[in-house]
Order: structure tokens, then C-alpha cells, then sequence
């Protein structure tokens, strides 16, 4: 039975597992039970992959109604991926999570605190499973709303209007996807991915379609935080409680580009959206301008949260300009760096809730001579930061070198260039943490501080792991980002 | 041209354009008014007459919905905020150039792409000719309930429906986690009202308002009633789970507005009332799984009995009450949480 | 041992000795000998695989395949086992000699730096062994990485400094450059293999190879090739055996061995020849040579003095591989390994100094030979053997690479080498000179040697220079299979 | 003029989405924001129940009589989106109330005056 209906367990269990939360006495069983739940999820969403994999897309029939009718879940090799990195960031970061929010939140809080991460898992998750346009919406409104209220449990004042800020722009991008949807479904009388894809063909010459497609970009981008509509993500990141940041900024955006690639590729298809739209004018400039912009603040922050908030944008910015290049290599590039850079982050993140659980603070300034108090978790920031900068026999270095061939290939050669000298700025922000770490002294009046738990170091290692690992072995990665490319290109969905 | 403007539709398109034009100058209106209470007032009248616009667009359900939400429920939520933070905005009116511009850009661009669409009512649009035409004709053989949106919301897209209701289970739980006191400072509100804290809600006046208090003890139940009728008449007229939900919701509102917010916690004591939130939507997904476990895929109805139809009722009938049970326990639950929060 | 295995135990054996070291880093006596010992061992290894290359034979292994047709391969051939002979080798010496330096010195984290040193190590090896460019790349950055905590080792402000130029001009370089030529050639070619004769013939215009050549050679900020060999000099800051293996040997060497493998089997001599593309390359290595020795006479500190001798003495090699023969070619190998020794000796000489007397500026130096006799006659052979006489190893490969520049008719890179030479005298003959026959200075109390740790090694390397003149013959060997 | 008779309704709907939309983005007051993306949304419900209307139909519910239907779906959709609005409204005015806790105004720009002060 689990396996005929996996993919939707898949978001049934942490769905079910929401209310369970709040209803669960005496609440120190909570967590435990969130554990149980985001792992079985990780275990489905492995399920799948490998389903996928050995006998192609699988399509489910809610409710029994077939598709135009009902709603479909229609998993393949692209969103199967995706689904598997978002449920990977969940159990590890809940793993990490009861420390840092025993910390972060307020005791009475944290069962709510629990639900509503597994609410914004499920959400997330929904979205990249289904296989119909308004229930992206749907979702997509589950896991931002969760979101919302994540955000705002930030120990700062600021947490309150980040999340406020956050909530009006992503009611507006979501608003945005909402018009974008409704004038699809004008033109052609259907919600359903796979049939509006082929009936698209029909009508996408005209004027309505065209416009339902700058919206519906313009609202994913925004989703997305693509320059310049990233303007609510660093205050979002910075004062959020450090898990939830985690785990938003290895999976929220990821999964936005996602929904991106679908629509973009599969329901309108690349000749429309390259050819008749010419999506690459406006997204190459922007993908640049994010990653050079987004780099340059980052280098002149003093908040760790902050800088690697920025960094985001930027490596947003090289997720979209492998996108934009609209060739198989550029795909690839731009859906393994979705995934790389979630680990990345994801860990950065970890890190930095790590030193903020011990050292009570994220500015640079208070993280002197780090190396030398929490020397375990300055040297996981580094490894992961060395990723970042795309240092060979780390994913980052897997990803550059997909964009950079993607770039060479299409003849854009000053772009390669001007990838390559991006990265350098994050060696510069990178750099700035190592040497408040390593090279400043210890305060003389700091107390000494140990080490974060193991179970906080496990996820956070962990992730590290795979950023190395799936550096060196990049069939895992790589591979199905190439098929997936293939397949979005193809235009088959 | 002919085909379809008759005496009738022009008729309707008038009082379409008179309604219409009523929203225009009340859009225009909640921009320009500073006293941000008129501006609720406003927003509360906008949606009314959005809903009678839905009526005469033949969108019933949409209007039951949009005049228990929009003028109900949003208008309570933002009068109950109102009285904590500040009533007027601020002063210094300025003209924000570069929005009117941003504005301008979208609406020009909605306008353009407006020039292909079908036109308003015409009956060849592509949205009339696929997939639709399924409900229309088929839904009240498949399903066995006269109401088509009941149909399509509870069956065709009950998944959709699903996931509304885990919204509103997110909106309740954020709310909760929003404005939920932390332990000290809860006891604090908990603690039983003295006159001082009933007073500070200015719930004390109410306490003289004779003629309030015995005709609400009169309408609560007859509220109570129809919100049940809503309830399990949804199949066949406009209205269900939702709307249910909210009616219900409405009747405690208004004791708590009466009687006060704590003789209303008295009555509905917020910690059963979250059980309640939690109770409605596994309900919901227990009816789903339900399916799944006598074979048929998730919210698969039919096989729950032995003849399609009666299983298509059944499970309607579990879901709808998951839908309004989670709704007027999130509603009860968010509207204690806004009006028992004192100013800080 | 089979040569593959012994490929990857050469690669492995000092990778997974760092771990041990730092386990061991309270017991100090442990911790040196098992350094030595893996150091060692090492060695052993990789002299195991000489009869089989010498043989003709291109032992290799297959590891994982990273991109589409690009695999983390390691194969052995004359060049790379070569490299791998004077790094691994070496690596003895300097272990040694760091034990005196670095408890003579009192320097601190003597376990990290242990550590850093042996994946330093490890890093030459691969990229020694590396059978294709993107291996290569992988071992020239992991080497990067692991040197930069040696290079700033003391954790002061200059060495904050001195790492950020370090880092900076490595990785930028690397990155900017070299990758960026990388994955042009893998697009043009369809792949990164070490092929003999190179990839790229004939699926490139001039114009392309003369621009990939330019990325490559100054992609390859080790080779100090100038302007970006700023780096070098300010990573001085570092304990000398740092600079000493590092900056003699490890790091530079695998600048300047990754140009030669790049222009050997990449682009293939023949292609160069033919097109010429590799002609402007000659210019910028002889204006290095001639300006990194006019530097270098400015310096009166030794180790500074030393580091633009090295900038200098680079891009002979340099040299030899853009003029495209084969003297050029056996030439330049033959100088890595010749330098190598040379420069060895005269770092481990400075370091020496500085142990025993405090000194670090050359015009200081004056009669210390009488407190030094050892070091200063060591310093003296080593200099000899940089400047490029007999009866010492320098006299060979220089005799090789003019012998290049005369068969390709480049009649200004004979001169370069020629007026080097000269400079090359006027810059290290006065150390030694001065040393020998100024008296020594007043309240010294006669020999006033470093440590044995110190001296022993670079008596021995000093005795190597002096030996490669006499058996050049298995060197020569290996170098004239390069390419085949 | 079939084009006006044909799409006026969508451009009045236009109309009101920007007046909502302008709200959002040009007005300081958190609660205005919230009131204008209200209207934003209200105004989109309106573009999809426009568009599911049939000419000389009836409301979607079976009756004796009646042989053609408004188009259900859009009204589904909207239910569902009404839904998705008032949650975002609750969850912005709490918002809302927690910051006027915080920081004693609702207004942006003093907001951020707090927030860059000392």
C-alpha cells in the first residue's frame, strides 16, 4: 500500500503530524514525536526518488477523480529531487532543533513552534508534488503563512517586522501568481500542469498569455527573491530564530525556483518563454546584478545572520543565470546549485546557531578568536564557507563549474568571467569570519564557553558531509540535475 | 454583438456598473480617508457590495463567503487590532510617485493582456468548454449533490479543500503563536477578571445594555441553529463547512462582545477550543485516509459504501464538518487571543 | 606493492598521517618520529614506482567520475614521478630540520603546523600523480588550502596580512584564470586527459590557444610568474621550513610543474612550435628572471632576498617549457629538481641563522662563517648550484635550457639566461663571501652552530646538489621519456 | 464597441486591484497595508467570479428548469482564496499588534527610525 500511494504520504505524515503536536501531553513528547515524523518523511521522499528513477513519473488521482477533473500529484525526476532535498533539510534541522529553540523560544511555545515547522514542511513539500496550478497556490499560502509567524518568534523586535515586511510582499507575489494563474486557466479552461501545458500551445500567441506569464514570473521572482525583488529576505533570515533560518534558507526560495522551472518550462515551455518572451533578457542582467550587488553588501556586514543572508541573494542570482542560459547545461547548473547550495547554507546556518547558542551573539565583532573557543564549529563554518566560494571538492565547485561551462557554451564568455570574479567576493566574506576567527585574540573578559551538543554537531556535520561528498560523487547530484534538464527541455512534463 | 446583450443581460450589466462604480469610489475612498477606523467601516462595505456582485455574477456561495468573511469576520479582526494599537494615521499625506507609477505599469499590463480575453459572459469561452462542463453535467449523477460547488469543493477538488483548511489551521496557529502570553505573564490574564480587567475592555457598558443582553440571549441560539443548518444543508443550497464554521463562531463573538471576553472563555475555555482546531482537521485527513484504507486512493469517497454515491455523501458529510469544526474553533480561538490582549 | 597501489598509498599514506600527528600532539617525541617515519615511508613508496616509469610503463588509476568524461584519475609518468622523487624526498630533510627549527625557535601549535605540512604534502603528491587536468586542479587547491595555515602561522597581523595577499593571488588566480581556461578546453576538447601531444590539436584556432595559453600560465599564480607573484614574498612571514619546503619545493614547484605539464600535454610542444602562441610567454619569463633578480639585489633581508631568487629561478623553467623543444622541456624538469635542492639549502642556511643567531638581514651576516662554518659552507654550494656552475646539479639544467633557446633561434631568452646568471652572482655570491672573509663579529664566542636537527639536513641537500652534477644519468633518463 | 461591452467589467477590476495595490505599496500604516491588500485581493476574487459567469446562466446549483450553469469552478477557487485572505489578514494583524507592542507605532518610517537609532 505505502508504495501505490507514496506521494501522498508523503505529505499526508507531517500534514497528519501537525495537529497531533498540538494535541500531544505532556508536550516533552513533542519533539520526539516531529523527529520520527520528519525522518519517515525523509525515508518517503527517498522512497520516491528511487521509484522515480527505476519506472519513470508517477502520477496520482486524489480523491480518485482522473486528471482535468481532479486534482493529479505528478511526481518526476525533477520535482522528486527536490522534494528530497526539502524533506533532508527538515529532519536535519529538526534534529538540530532542541537546543537552539529551548533556547530561542519560550517553553509554552514550543509544541505551536513544532507544528507550524512541519506545517511550512508540508506546505513546501505540496507545492513541489502536485501536479496542479492553483494547488501550488495553495500550498504555497500553507508553508508562507507558517513562515510568517516562524519568522516573528525572532528573540528581536526587528523579528516582528521582518515577518510583516515578508507577509506583505509574499501576499503580493502570491496575489501575482493568483492573476497569472486565473489567466491561464481563462485561455484555456483547465488547472491541471500537464493540460494547460498542451493546450498553452494554442492560445500563447495571445496578449492574455503573455501577460499571465510576466505575472506569474514576476510573483515567482519575487517568491524566489530574485534582485531586486529580494528585499525582504535579509531581514527575514537575520531575525529569525536560527533553526527556523536554517531551515527557510536551505528550502523556501529552492522550492520557489522550483515551481519556477515547472512553469516556466514545463506548463509554458522554453520556446515561448525564450523565443516568443524572451525571458533571458531581463533574467541574465537581474542574476547578475544580484549576484554583484548581493555580494558586495555582503562583504561590508558586521551580522554573520546577515552576510550570509546577502550571500543568498547572490547565490540566488547564479541559480537563475544557469536558468536563463535555457540549455541543457545551464539547467543543470541552475538545479544542482538549488541543491548545493541548500546544503551549504543549510549548514552555514546550523553553524551559526551553533555560536549563537554559546556565544550568545552573531555580530563579527563579538566572534573573536572563535578558533580558539568553539573550534569545532569555526572550522564546520569554514568548510561550509569554502563551498561557498566554489573551492574544488565541494559542491560549490560542481555547481561553478556546470554555470561556467553552461556560459561557455552559449558563447557569453565575458559572463563566465564575470562569475568567476563574483566568486572571489564571497572569498572576501568568507574570509572576513575566518579572520575574526582565527586571527583576532580572545577577549580577555570572554567566559569560557563549550562546544555545542552532539546532537546539535551530528546535522550540522552532517550536512557538511554531503557538501563534500556529493562534490566528489555527482551522479547522486549532477546526474538526475542533467536528466531533469533534459526532461524540462524536452518539454514532455 | 447582438448574440447576447438582451434586455435582460443589459439590465444586469446596469446594475453591474452601478455596483461597480460604488467600489470604485469606496476603493478611492479607503486611500484618502486618514481616520483608519472609517477606512475599516470602508473596507467592510467593500466587501458587501463585492458580494452582491457575486450574487448577480451567479456566484452565490462566493457571496455567502464573502459577506460572512470580508464584512464579518475581517471587519471584527481589524476593529478588535484598532483598539490596540492607534485609530488615525499619520498626519503628513504624501503621494507616493513611484507606486502610482508600479501601479500604473501592472494595471496597464492587466489592461493589455485583457484585449484577448473572452468576452464577459460569452458562453464559447474556453473556460465553459473544458473541464466544466464535466460538473455541470456530470457532478449531479456522480456525486448525488445538487449544489456544484459542494461538489467540485468537497469531491473533484477536495484536496484543495484540504489544504484550505490547513491554512486556516496555520492562520490559528500563528495567531497562537503570535499573541500567546508566555507563562508569567499569562497567569496574569488568566487570572480571574476583577472589575478592573472586565472594565478595560469596556465590556462594563455592556453590562447596562438591558435590551443587548436579552436579545442576544435570544438570537445566540437561532444563531447556533442556522449555523448548523448551513452546515448540513450545504449539499443542496449555498453554504457549508466553512460558512458553518464561521456563523458558528459569530454567535460566541457576539457573547463575548455582550458578556465579555472572559464569561466567553468561560463558556468555550481556549484550551478545549485548540483541541477543537486540531480535532477539525484530522477529521478531515482521517476521512481521506479512511478511503485510502477500504482502497481507494486519499479522499477517494466512493468507497466508502457500498454504492458510489452514498459513499460520496459520506465522506462530503465528514469533511464538511472537519472544515467547519476547525473554522469556528480557529475563528473563536483567534478572535479571544485579539480582544484579550490588553494594550501593553 | 603494484603501482596502482602504490599510487594511491604515496597520495594517502601522509593524508592519513596528519589525523595521527595531531593525535599525537602532546607527546612531542611521538609525534616527530612518526612524522619522520611517514615521511619515510612515503618516499619508499613512490621510489617503488621508478623502475616501472623508467620502464616506459604509465601505471594510472581510476577513481570517480566527476563530470561527464572527467574522472579523478592519477597516472604516473616521467615528469609527475620526478616531481613526486624531489617532493617526497625532500619532505625527509625539511621534517628534520623543522624538529630543530621549530623547538629551537619556540614557535607554538607545532602539532597544527605538522599537521597543515603533511596534507601539504599529500596535496604535492596528487597533483604530481594527477593524470588529468581537473585532478590536478583539485591537488593545486587543496595544496593552497592547507599552506595557508602554515603561511600565517603566527597569527599576527603581518602573517593576517601576508595570508590575504597569499590566498588572494593563489585563489583568484586559480579561479579566475585557470578554471576559466579549464572548462574552455573542456569544451573544445570533450575532455581534460594528460595526453602526450596534447588535446587541443587541430580543434583550435591560433588565436584560442594563445588566449588559453595566457589563462593557464597566469592562471597558475605558484609559478609566480610576474605580476602575480607578490604572493611569494610576503608568505616569507612564515617558519622557514615552511618556507624551506613550501616555498623551495611543495607550492612552486607545483606552479611551475603544472605549466610544464599543461604545455606538454595539453596544448603538445608540437602545437606550441608550430603556432607560436607560446612566444609572448617567453618574454614574460625572461622579464621575471632578469626582474626578479634585479629585486632580489635590493633585499637585504635574506629570506626576502631568497623569495624573488626563487620568482626568478621559476620562470627558467617557465622559460624552457614556452620555447616548445625538447632541451627546453628536459631542461625545465631538470631545473625543478635542481632548484629544488638549491634553494632548499639556501632556506634551510637562513633558517639556520636565525636559530643561532637571531639574524635575519643579510648586511648583519658579516664573518658568520667563522660561527657557522657548516651552514655557511653549505649556503656556499647551494649558491654555486643556483647561479649555475659546475661542478654542481644548476650547471645542468641551465646548460639544457640554453641549448633550447639556441635551437629555437629565441637569441633573447639565451641572453636572458646568460645576464641572469651574472645577476645571479651578485645577489647570493656576497652572503657567502662576506660570511667567509669579513672576521667574525665581536662577542662571539667561536662555532656557534644551530641545532644537529638543522644542520644535518642541509648538509645532506647541499651534498645532493653536489651529487646530481656527477650522476645526472637517471634524472636525465626520466626527463627525456617526458612527453613520449 | 463589442471590446468595451465585452471587457469593462475586467478593466473596472483592474482598477480596483490597483487602487488595493497602490495601498499596499505607497501608504507608511501597517494597518493600511493590510486594508489595501484586502481590497488587492477582493478585487482578484472579482476577475475570476467575472470570468466563470454565462451569459443568461444561473447560480451552479441544480434547479427544475434551468439548462445552463455558471462555470463552478472559478467560484471553488475563490472560496478557497477568500479563505487563504482572511489567514493572511489574522496573521498580519497580529502582527501588527506585536509590533505596536514593540516598538508603540504602526508607522513604517518611525519604525525604521527606531530600528536605525541607537
Amino acid at each position: 500500500m505505502i508504495a501505490a500511494h507514496l506521494p501522498i504520504l508523503q505529505i499526508i505524515l507531517p500534514l497528519l503530524a501537525a495537529p497531533i503536536c498540538v494535541l500531544i501531553r505532556p508536550q516533552k513528547f513533542v519533539w520526539p514525536f516531529v523527529l520520527i515524523v520528519s525522518w519517515a518523511t525523509l525515508g518517503l521522499a527517498a522512497m520516491m526518488l528511487n521509484q522515480v528513477l527505476l519506472s519513470g513519473p508517477i502520477s496520482y488521482a486524489l480523491g480518485g477523480w482522473e486528471a482535468p477533473w481532479g486534482i493529479e500529484y505528478r511526481v518526476d525526476l525533477l520535482n522528486a529531487f527536490v522534494i528530497l532535498l526539502v524533506a533532508l533539510i527538515g529532519a536535519v534541522v529538526l534534529t538540530y532543533a532542541p537546543e537552539s529553540v529551548k533556547r530561542e523560544i519560550d517553553g509554552d511555545r514550543q509544541p505551536y513552534f513544532y507544528a507550524a515547522f512541519l506545517l511550512c514542511l508540508t506546505g513546501l513539500l505540496g507545492i513541489c508534488i502536485t501536479g496542479d496550478a492553483f494547488n501550488v497556490f495553495v500550498f504555497l499560502e500553507i508553508s508562507s503563512l507558517s513562515t510568517y509567524g516562524l519568522i516573528s518568534l525572532g528573540r528581536d523586535r526587528r523579528a516582528l517586522t521582518a515577518a510583516y515586511n515578508y507577509l506583505i510582499l509574499g501576499t503580493i507575489g502570491a496575489t501575482f501568481i493568483l492573476i497569472g494563474i486565473g489567466l491561464m486557466y481563462m485561455m484555456t479552461g483547465t488547472l491541471n500542469m500537464a493540460d494547460l501545458a498542451s493546450r498553452l500551445q494554442g492560445v500563447n500567441h495571445t496578449r492574455t498569455i503573455q501577460v499571465a506569464f510576466a505575472f506569474l514570473s514576476v510573483g515567482l521572482t519575487l517568491k524566489l527573491a530574485l534582485f531586486p525583488l529580494h528585499i525582504w529576505l535579509p531581514n527575514a533570515y537575520t531575525y529569525a530564530p536560527s533553526v527556523v533560518t536554517a531551515f527557510i534558507a536551505a528550502t523556501a526560495t529552492k522550492v520557489s525556483v522550483y515551481v519556477f522551472l515547472r512553469f516556466v518550462f514545463t506548463i509554458f515551455g522554453a520556446d515561448f518563454a525564450f523565443g516568443t518572451m524572451h525571458i533571458d533578457y531581463l533574467l541574465l542582467p537581474l542574476a547578475l546584478a544580484g549576484i554583484f550587488v548581493a555580494s558586495a553588501v555582503a562583504i561590508y556586514q558586521s551580522n554573520l545572520k546577515r552576510l550570509l543572508a546577502y550571500s543568498s541573494v547572490a547565490q540566488i542570482g547564479y541559480i537563475m543565470l544557469g536558468i536563463s542560459f535555457g540549455t541543457i547545461t545551464g539547467l543543470t547548473a541552475g538545479i544542482v546549485h538549488l541543491f548545493n547550495h541548500a546544503l551549504m547554507k543549510g549548514a552555514l546556518f546550523l553553524a551559526v546557531g551553533s555560536i549563537f547558542l554559546r556565544i550568545n551573539s552573531v555580530q563579527l565583532d563579538d566572534l573573536s578568536g572563535l578558533g580558539k573557543r568553539l573550534p569545532v564549529t569555526s572550522f564546520a563554518f569554514v568548510l561550509a564557507g569554502l563551498g561557498l566560494i566554489g573551492v574544488p571538492l565541494t559542491v560549490g565547485f560542481i555547481s561553478k563549474w556546470y554555470l561556467l561551462l553552461a556560459a561557455i557554451e552559449a558563447g557569453w564568455w565575458p559572463v563566465a568571467v564575470l562569475v568567476l570574479i563574483s566568486s572571489l567576493m564571497a572569498l572576501v566574506y568568507i574570509w572576513r569570519f575566518v579572520e575574526t576567527a582565527y586571527f583576532r585574540p580572545v577577549p580577555d573578559d570572554a567566559p569560557p564557553v563549550s562546544e555545542a551538543p552532539l546532537l546539535m554537531q551530528i546535522p550540522m556535520w552532517l550536512l557538511i558531509a554531503l557538501a563534500i561528498g556529493l562534490g566528489v560523487q555527482t551522479s547522486l547530484t549532477a546526474g538526475i540535475a542533467q536528466r531533469a534538464a533534459l526532461w524540462l527541455l524536452a518539454g514532455a512534463p | 454583438m447582438s448574440n447576447f446583450i438582451s434586455d435582460i443581460s443589459l439590465q444586469i450589466n446596469l446594475v453591474d456598473i452601478v455596483l461597480l462604480t460604488i467600489l470604485i469610489v469606496v476603493a478611492v475612498a479607503v486611500i484618502r480617508v486618514r481616520d483608519l477606523f472609517e477606512a475599516v467601516v470602508l473596507l467592510g462595505i467593500f466587501s458587501l457590495l463585492s458580494a452582491c456582485i457575486f450574487t448577480t455574477l451567479d456566484a452565490v456561495d462566493v457571496a455567502f463567503t464573502e459577506a460572512a468573511v470580508g464584512a464579518g469576520i475581517s471587519t471584527v479582526l481589524f476593529l478588535a487590532t484598532l483598539t490596540l494599537t492607534a485609530r488615525e494615521e499619520k498626519a503628513q499625506y504624501s503621494h507616493s510617485w513611484s507606486g502610482f507609477i508600479v501601479c500604473t505599469l501592472t494595471g496597464g499590463a492587466l489592461i493589455y493582456g485583457t484585449l484577448d480575453m473572452p468576452h464577459f459572459g460569452d458562453p464559447d469561452a474556453p473556460i465553459h468548454q473544458h473541464v466544466a462542463p464535466r460538473y455541470i453535467v456530470e457532478s449531479p449523477e456522480e456525486i448525488g449533490v445538487p449544489n456544484m460547488v459542494t461538489s467540485v469543493l468537497a469531491s473533484y477538488r477536495g484536496y484543495d479543500t484540504l489544504g484550505e483548511t490547513t491554512v486556516i489551521f496555520t492562520a490559528g496557529l500563528t495567531v497562537l503563536l503570535l499573541l500567546r502570553r508566555d507563562r508569567r505573564s499569562h497567569n496574569r490574564i488568566a487570572s480571574p477578571p476583577t472589575a478592573e480587567t472586565t472594565d478595560r475592555r469596556g465590556s462594563h457598558v455592556m453590562h447596562h445594555a438591558m435590551v443587548l443582553r436579552v436579545m442576544s440571549k435570544l438570537f445566540i441560539p437561532l444563531i447556533l441553529l442556522f449555523a448548523l443548518y448551513v452546515q448540513f444543508h450545504g449539499d443542496f443550497g449555498p453554504g457549508g463547512g466553512f460558512q458553518a464554521g464561521v456563523i458558528f463562531a459569530a454567535a460566541f463573538v457576539l457573547y463575548a462582545l455582550i458578556y465579555g471576553v472572559e464569561a466567553a472563555q468561560r463558556v468555550a475555555p481556549p484550551a478545549r477550543v485548540q483541541v477543537f482546531v486540531a480535532l477539525g482537521l484530522l477529521l478531515y485527513i482521517g476521512t481521506g485516509l479512511a478511503s485510502l484504507f477500504a482502497g481507494g486512493n486519499f479522499l477517494e469517497y466512493k468507497v466508502l459504501a457500498h454504492e458510489a454515491s452514498h459513499g460520496e455523501h459520506i465522506g462530503i458529510l465528514f469533511i464538511e464538518l472537519g472544515v467547519g469544526i476547525t473554522v469556528a474553533a480557529v475563528i473563536i480561538n483567534t478572535f479571544f487571543y485579539f480582544a484579550g490582549r490588553g494594550r501593553a | 606493492m603494484s603501482p596502482t597501489t602504490a599510487i594511491i598509498a604515496a597520495c594517502l599514506l601522509p593524508l592519513c598521517g596528519a589525523p595521527l600527528i595531531a593525535l599525537l600532539g602532546r607527546r612531542e617525541n611521538l609525534r616527530d618520529a612518526v612524522t619522520v617515519l611517514i615521511a619515510v615511508a612515503t618516499f619508499a613508496t613512490v621510489c617503488t614506482l621508478v623502475p616501472a616509469v623508467t620502464a616506459g610503463a604509465r601505471p594510472s588509476v581510476h577513481l570517480i567520475e566527476i563530470f561527464p568524461n572527467l574522472a579523478l584519475v592519477f597516472q604516473v609518468e616521467p615528469l609527475g614521478m620526478l616531481f613526486a622523487l624531489v617532493a617526497s624526498g625532500l619532505w625527509i630533510a625539511t621534517s628534520i630540520y623543522a624538529f630543530g627549527y621549530m623547538r629551537g625557535h619556540h614557535e607554538e601549535n607545532q602539532t597544527r603546523f605538522f599537521f597543515f605540512f603533511a596534507v601539504a604534502i599529500s596535496a604535492a603528491l596528487g597533483a604530481a600523480f594527477s593524470g588529468n587536468m581537473l585532478t590536478l586542479f583539485f591537488c593545486y587547491e587543496v595544496l593552497t588550502l592547507s599552506t595557508y595555515p602554515l603561511v600565517t602561522h603566527h597569527r599576527s597581523e603581518e602573517a593576517k596580512a601576508a595570508g590575504r595577499i597569499y590566498m588572494g593571488i593563489l585563489l583568484s588566480t586559480s579561479i579566475g584564470f585557470l578554471l576559466l581556461a579549464m572548462i574552455a578546453t573542456y569544451h573544445i576538447a570533450g575532455t581534460l586527459a594528460f595526453v602526450p601531444g596534447g588535446i587541443l590539436t587541430g580543434r583550435a584556432s591560433e588565436w584560442i590557444i594563445g588566449v588559453l595559453l595566457l589563462l593557464y600560465a597566469f592562471g597558475t599564480g605558484k609559478a609566480a610568474l610576474m605580476p602575480f607573484h607578490r604572493w611569494l614574498p610576503s608568505a616569507m612571514v612564515a617558519p622557514t621550513p615552511v618556507s624551506a619546503l613550501l616555498h623551495a619545493v611543495a607550492v612552486v614547484k607545483t606552479g611551475v610543474f603544472t605549466i610544464v605539464k599543461i604545455v606538454v600535454y595539453i596544448f603538445g610542444i608540437d602545437l606550441l612550435a608550430e603556432t607560436g602562441a607560446g612566444t609572448y610567454l617567453t618574454y614574460v619569463a625572461c622579464i621575471t628572471i632578469l626582474g626578479g633578480s634585479l629585486i632580489a639585489m635590493t633585499k637585504d633581508n635574506l629570506k626576502a632576498r631568497l623569495a624573488y631568487s626563487t620568482i626568478s629561478q621559476l620562470s627558467y623553467i617557465v622559460l624552457g617549457a614556452a620555447l616548445a623543444n625538447n632541451w627546453g622541456i628536459i631542461g625545465a624538469s631538470m631545473h625543478i629538481a635542481m632548484h629544488a635542492f638549491g634553494k632548499i639549502t639556501l632556506f634551510f642556511c637562513a633558517g639556520a641563522i636565525m636559530v643561532a643567531l637571531h639574524k635575519t638581514e643579510i648586511s648583519d651576516m658579516k664573518g658568520i662563517g667563522r660561527q657557522m662554518p657548516f651552514t655557511m659552507g653549505a649556503f656556499l654550494i647551494a649558491s654555486l648550484s643556483i647561479i649555475g656552475l659546475p661542478p654542481l646539479g644548476g650547471a645542468w639544467s641551465k646548460w639544457y635550457l640554453v641549448l633550447a633557446g639556441l635551437e629555437a633561434e629565441h637569441y633573447i631568452a639565451v641572453g636572458t639566461l646568460l645576464l641572469s646568471s651574472l645577476l645571479n652572482i651578485a645577489y647570493l655570491m656576497p652572503v657567502a663571501v662576506n660570511a667567509f672573509f669579513y672576521p667574525a663579529p665581536e662577542g662571539s664566542h667561536g662555532r656557534q652552530e644551530a641545532p644537529l636537527a638543522c644542520v644535518l639536513p642541509l648538509l645532506f641537500t647541499a651534498l645532493g646538489s653536489l651529487i646530481l652534477f656527477f650522476y645526472p644519468g637517471p634524472l636525465l633518463d626520466l626527463c627525456r621519456q617526458i612527453g613520449r | 464597441m463589442s471590446q468595451i461591452l465585452g471587457l469593462y467589467n475586467y478593466w473596472i477590476v483592474i482598477l480596483l486591484m490597483m487602487a488595493g495595490f497602490y495601498n499596499v505599496i505607497a501608504r507608511g500604516n501597517l494597518i493600511k497595508k493590510l486594508i489595501g491588500l484586502n481590497i488587492f485581493q477582493t478585487s482578484v476574487f472579482l476577475l475570476y467570479i467575472s470570468m466563470g459567469k454565462v451569459e443568461g446562466g444561473t447560480a451552479p446549483i441544480v434547479a427544475e428548469g434551468m439548462a445552463t450553469y455558471s462555470n463552478p469552478l472559478p467560484h471553488v477557487l475563490i472560496l478557497t482564496a477568500i479563505v487563504v485572505g482572511i489567514a493572511t489578514t489574522s496573521v498580519g494583524l497580529s502582527l501588527v499588534i506585536r509590533i505596536r507592542e514593540a516598538y508603540d507605532t504602526i508607522e513604517e518610517d518611525e519604525i525604521q527610525q527606531l530600528d536605525e537609532g541607537p
